[in-house]
């Protein structure tokens, strides 16, 4: 975490203090900074934020954008609306931007409604958020976006049976609904559907069983971190792999993680948005400023995701020339359309949530000995398959 | 139907003795010393980040930082016994529940400061990776190294306590403090070394259990619930209460996995509410023996 | 005439040791019992076994008249067997006052009322200042109990028991580590108690032992060994032999 | 024992606190009713852990049943606020309540592990419930009815800082008089000497019992208000973390002192909320290293201190 942005943001309230001659706009960041979920998301959704202003310095002549950092650890929709109704009646922000956790992004979007507050959602990734809120736009991702395709990849594949094990929590449900749903649809079977614990750590009797269902392939959603760690590793020392069952996920092999999950992760295949190895102009010019801001970070979904909201957030700015005016930055941000580090990307007219690119990746090692997610398979312009429901 | 049974007793067995070796030092800080200790899975937590950091950073052969890394647990517990854990012997267990809690959150912050929020792998060598052929199914074997050192560490255990003056000390100190006292045995010594002991059981259970406890900063807080369970289901004090009730929970929890994967956490915590429930103080209450 | 306390064959064991072995006892009302014997004869384990304290593994305790072996303490206690404990066992929060008070609430049933404070409440209030005055506490009244010199505090013990109008009151070495000089209100206390109130008391001190029992029971590994007048009991040779003559060096 | 002056003062406190609060924080009125809400919640804590005298970690799971409650009376019930209110302390009540049967006769350990166990599985069921909890993404879709048909809910939280000071200070008002009560002073008796009190003829069990429901009825009512106020129910709210942290925040108050429970929660969350805009990745090592100082060098939290300074300058010994 920098201690310059803080003193950037100190200095930037004290040159407001003197008479103004840029006009300023404050966007409050609601996210965990601290605590467990800071390394998966915190750090991310800052590294993305400041890589952003960066590579594109102030969003027009005489307007500064000044980030507002708050802490939120944890799912705490009491605290996320204490947060987001302080930013905006004390600090005076415009924009609200992050969120990692459903609740909380539910709770603030009473706020945004009623005081009129455009929002980034940088993750909370259940597809009823951005409907609870006029003002709410989100440059992540819906699982069912990620999981439709997947399993449609699958079925292209050849799978005809699987066996779902996902964490049994609003993410793994809705990857796991959505899955089968696609798979099933699509004429392949599921042939059970299994709900671990979130606390679980072992996961080696899961394995053991689906083993002895035999099927084609296994589809799996776990939360980043230990959990996904520990259950690659069982996929391989039960055997699963050698057996044939093959593994097919989505955010497991994710770059945070990727590194720490060693030769384990090779080969396994997965279907998301973002790749660090995807290949693009935009992507080599991302991952070359991020590594010159933070040399240890690992471009990521989450930091590419906040990376994108910044760009959102700009569009709204530029197009409201840094006057408060809800309406227009709204109207300003529905149905564009960008490159982004992932690839091309839209914001849904109607819906306000985003439209992009769903990749197949394999793991594999790149020159340098280090796991890579190689795209090999582009679904287009995915939209949130949940939402159409 | 006979080999669905054998797997949850070979998973379950696996798994419980994982959990033994952490919670061991538990049980014996808790019965001897009647110290609450919630931060007892921070020296789990030093045992795996010393050896991650001596494998990938010193090429230290695994073998050989298992045991340094329980040694660097063992004296980094002396250290705390000695500045600020003797002083709380004897008060009351609300303190020793908060002071350990703040010490749980002080190595949270430094573990994150030190080596990021995200997990660190212990790495293995190839020969320990990948699965073992048992005939009907295959068994990772890591696990079964696992289950070995925690046996070797019960058999150490049992040498200790049985074959060693210190042993004895221990019991006498175990059975009466004071008469142990008036005997001349230095019991605050006694109670530093069975303190260290302990911890440097749980560092070497950190590092085998690494696999399925992954080792991060919030390690202590997220399986500490566990570790008390199996301590307090086989009676604090109690080294057999601890192993049985080890294998107990780790079975418990298996056999949820393999027959109602959903519900494998809350029948956990509805067994152990149950033992508790009927023995208060855990299925081996510790009189005499230890 | 009923007796106040009846007990019967009581016997306690852990394990195969019986640390109380077929005691009989019968309190009359008046009566100033000794309870005497060695260090480890099992004096307070008989107590606790009356109070209900500890669980018997065999025989009775009738409480004027009525079988109370099957009932917990805390009944037993309602029904007027007080004790008092060897080591002073206050309410280390409070004070003196608010110590006794406890005792008035239960002997008044009022341990549920949330109406009113209880320093509003006067039927407790008179049982307590009444209380403090025959304990000469008055002026301690609102002292906390943790800043008493021991040998209140040894008083307050008593004074709890005393606000709670037993019947039977159990005293387990009331003087025990109180100053020579300030033993003698313990006792004189003990003396005023209502004439029909039968007392148990254990003492190591001869001198109070024969100054205020009426009768004497001897203790020894759990056994009685032998129950009579102060008078009987000094010219008893086995006690002397057994007691006396060990306490003697 | 206090002079009727005083008391009335004290009893002054927490609406004269909320006032200059208020002036302190004009715009973070949202802020300010989180706070009345966890001090509701720590008082009932302190009940149980001060009181009473029993560490528990499994305090949140009565605010979460009151919460829920609340949340699901308002979405398919009535959405009026005030008999809300009434739903959220009747289910932590009966949550307490029912678990008190069991708990009570445990101590130590194993009554610390046996609340552990009881929020953990409530936990895991409201977060099963799906279709009824909303489950991890949390019960949301309800609206209040203005209180008392009067005062509407307003997005910046004003009516929620009235309305959650408003609570905080009838059960404040309501716990000190129960404090100096025949029955307060015997739950105090009972965590003194529980044995001693059994010697007297008290229940021991039943009183547990009886301040443990009572303590969950008003962790409860914190859940509901903050059902209410937020219009979001999490599953956080039955978390074992939660537990820890109302603890923590009672003890740096200082346990069995109504103030300490004000106080702590007032400094724990003020700090919080300035450690966590100026460096949240140190704020878990600082408040690790309060813990470690208040139970070392001041056992009894600020408010023992306060009282040890006070009696210092006057003079006296402190209590």
């Amino acid at each position: 975490m920098s201690f310059g942005t803080v003193l950037r943001a100190g200095a930037v309230a004290l040159a407001m203090t003197a008479p103004a001659m840029a006009e300023t706009v404050k966007v409050g960041v609601i996210g965990p900074f601290s605590g467990p979920f800071s390394g998966s998301f915190g750090e991310p959704f800052r590294q993305g934020v400041e890589t952003y202003v960066a590579m594109n310095g102030q969003p027009a002549d005489g307007i500064e954008v000044e980030f507002i950092w708050r802490d939120l650890q944890k799912p705490d929709p009491g605290q996320a609306r204490a947060l987001a109704q302080e930013l905006v009646a004390k600090d005076g922000v415009q924009y609200l931007a992050g969120f990692v956790f459903t609740p909380n992004a539910i709770a603030a979007a009473g706020i945004s409604q009623q005081a009129k507050i455009p929002t980034v959602i940088f993750n909370a990734s259940a597809s009823a958020v951005v409907s609870q809120s006029e003002y709410y736009v989100r440059t992540s991702n819906t699982l069912a976006q990620v999981s439709v395709p997947t399993a449609q990849d699958a079925l292209d594949k050849g799978y005809k049976t699987v066996v779902t094990a996902v964490s049994d929590y609003a993410p793994g449900v809705d990857a796991e609904t959505n899955f089968a749903k696609a798979f099933t649809e699509g004429g392949g079977e599921v042939l059970e559907s299994i709900r671990m614990p979130l606390s679980t750590t072992d996961f080696g009797p899961y394995l053991q069983s689906i083993q002895l269902k035999k099927p084609d392939a296994l589809f799996v959603f776990l939360p980043y971190g230990p959990p996904t760690y520990s259950f690659v590793n069982a996929y391989r020392d039960n055997g699963l792999d050698k057996a044939g069952i093959a593994f097919v996920g989505t955010s497991e092999t994710q770059e945070v993680d990727l590194q720490s999950l060693g030769d384990a992760a090779l080969g396994l295949e997965t279907g998301y948005f973002y790749s660090a190895a995807h290949e693009s102009p935009e992507n080599d010019a991302f991952k070359a400023k991020l590594k010159e801001l933070y040399p240890n970070a690992e471009p990521n979904p989450a930091t590419v995701a906040a990376f994108d909201g910044t760009h959102a957030l700009y569009e709204m700015i530029r197009a409201t020339g840094g006057k408060t005016d809800p309406d227009a930055a709204i109207a300003a941000i529905k149905g564009k359309s960008w490159e982004s580090p992932r690839g091309p990307i839209t914001i849904d007219a109607d819906t306000r949530d985003i439209v992009q690119n769903v990749y197949i990746r394999k793991v594999e090692k790149d020159a340098d000995g280090r796991l890579v997610n190689r795209e090999y398979k582009t679904y287009e312009a995915q939209p949130d398959f949940g939402a159409q429901k | 139907m006979a080999s669905l049974l054998a797997s949850i007793l070979i998973d379950g067995f696996a798994y419980g003795m994982v959990l033994f070796m952490v919670s061991v030092g538990l049980t014996v800080t808790l019965g001897l010393m009647r110290f609450v200790n919630l931060a007892h899975g921070m020296f789990a937590m030093i045992g795996g980040y010393a050896a991650a950091s001596l494998i990938t950073m010193a090429g230290v052969p695994y073998i050989l930082a298992l045991i340094l890394a329980a040694i660097v647990a063992g004296i980094i517990a002396l250290g705390l016994e000695i500045s600020v854990i003797r002083w709380m012997y004897g008060r009351p267990e609300l303190d020793q529940v908060l002071l350990t809690i703040g010490l749980v959150f002080i190595g949270i912050a430094l573990a994150g400061m030190l080596f990021g929020n995200s997990l660190v792998p212990v790495p293995l060598p190839d020969m320990l990776r990948g699965a073992s052929d048992l005939g009907f199914r295959v068994m990772p074997t890591q696990r079964i190294v696992a289950a070995v050192v925690g046996l070797l560490s019960l058999l150490a255990i049992w040498l200790l306590l049985d074959r060693t003056m210190f042993g004895i000390r221990l019991r006498a100190t175990v059975d009466n403090a004071r008469a142990a006292g008036e005997l001349g045995i230095n019991t605050r010594r006694v109670y530093a070394i069975a303190f260290s002991v302990g911890a440097a059981l749980a560092g070497l259970g950190g590092v085998v259990g690494a696999e399925l406890l992954p080792v991060e900063p919030y390690y202590p807080l997220k399986y500490l619930v566990l570790f008390l369970a199996v301590v307090a289901v086989g009676g604090p004090g109690s080294v057999f209460g601890s192993l049985i009730a080890a294998l107990l929970l780790g079975t418990v929890e298996t056999a949820g996995k393999y027959l109602a994967p959903g519900f494998a956490t809350i029948g956990l915590f509805v067994v152990m509410l149950l033992v508790l429930s009927w023995r208060p103080d855990g299925l081996f209450h510790r009189k005499s023996r230890l | 005439m009923t007796a106040l306390l009846e007990v019967r064959n009581l016997t306690k064991s852990f394990g195969g040791l019986k640390v109380t072995n077929h005691v009989d006892l019968t309190l009359e009302p008046g009566a100033r019992m000794a309870l005497i014997g060695p260090n480890g004869a099992g004096k307070t384990t008989l107590v606790n076994l009356i109070t209900g304290a500890l669980a018997a593994s065999g025989g009775s305790v009738r409480l004027m008249g009525e079988d109370v072996s099957a009932l917990p303490e805390p009944v037993r206690a309602a029904r007027g067997l007080i004790r008092t404990f060897q080591v002073t066992r206050l309410f280390g929060s409070m004070t003196v006052a608010e110590n006794l008070r406890i005792g008035a609430i239960h002997r008044q049933r009022r341990s549920y009322a949330i109406l009113r404070r209880t320093a509003v409440e006067q039927a407790l209030d008179e049982a307590v200042a009444r209380v403090l005055a025959q304990l000469r506490l008055t002026d301690r009244a609102d002292t906390p109990v943790a800043r008493l010199a021991y040998g209140e505090q040894r008083l307050v013990e008593l004074g709890i028991a005393l606000v709670m109008e037993p019947r039977v009151l159990l005293l387990d070495e009331p003087a025990a580590g109180v100053p020579q000089s300030e033993s003698h209100i313990i006792m004189d206390a003990i003396d005023d108690l209502p004439e029909d109130l039968g007392v148990v008391f254990i003492e190591h001190d001869m001198d109070l032992v024969f100054r205020f029992a009426t009768e004497i029971v001897v203790l020894v590994s759990g056994a009685v060994i032998c129950t009579g007048t102060p008078s009987e009991i000094a010219a008893n040779e086995e006690v002397r032999r057994v007691y006396f003559g060990e306490a003697a060096h | 024992m206090t002079s009727f002056p005083t008391r009335i003062l004290g009893d002054l406190a927490v609406p004269l606190a909320g006032l200059i609060l208020l002036a302190l924080y004009p715009s973070q009125q949202a802020f300010l009713a989180q706070i009345a809400i966890t001090a509701i919640l720590v008082l009932s804590l302190d009940l149980v852990v001060g009181f009473a005298g029993l560490a528990t970690l499994g305090h949140a799971a009565m605010f979460g049943a009151g919460a829920y409650a609340a949340g699901l009376y308002a979405l398919h019930v009535w959405s009026e606020p005030l008999t809300g209110l009434i739903a959220g302390a009747l289910a932590g009540a009966v949550v307490a309540g029912a678990t008190a049967l069991m708990l009570m006769r445990a101590h130590g350990l194993t009554f610390l592990m046996m609340t552990v166990a009881i929020s953990q599985v409530l936990y895991e069921i409201v977060s099963k419930a799906r279709d009824v909890t909303g489950g991890d993404d949390g019960l949301f879709g309800f609206t209040m009815q203005p209180v008392l048909g009067v005062w509407e809910f307003d997005f910046f939280g004003k009516l929620a800082f009235w309305y959650s000071l408003a609570v905080l200070w009838i059960v404040f008002v309501l716990l000190r008089r129960l404090m100096v009560t025949p029955f307060g002073q015997t739950v105090r008796a009972i965590r003194d000497d529980a044995g001693r009190v059994g010697s007297l003829g008290g229940r021991v069990y039943r009183h547990r019992v009886v301040v443990y429901t009572l303590s969950g009825g008003i962790a409860g009512l914190a859940g509901a208000l903050s059902a209410q106020t937020v219009q979001v129910v999490g599953l956080s709210s039955l978390s074992v973390t939660y537990s820890a942290e109302i603890l923590v925040m009672l003890v740096l108050g200082g346990t069995g002192r109504l103030w300490g429970a004000l106080v702590g929660t007032l400094v724990f969350t003020v700090i919080h909320h300035y450690a966590a805009s100026i460096d949240p990745v140190r704020w878990m090592l600082f408040i690790g290293l309060i813990l470690v100082v208040i139970v070392l060098f001041l056992p009894g939290g600020l408010t023992r201190g306060i009282a040890l300074i006070h009696a210092w300058l006057t003079g006296r010994r402190a209590p």
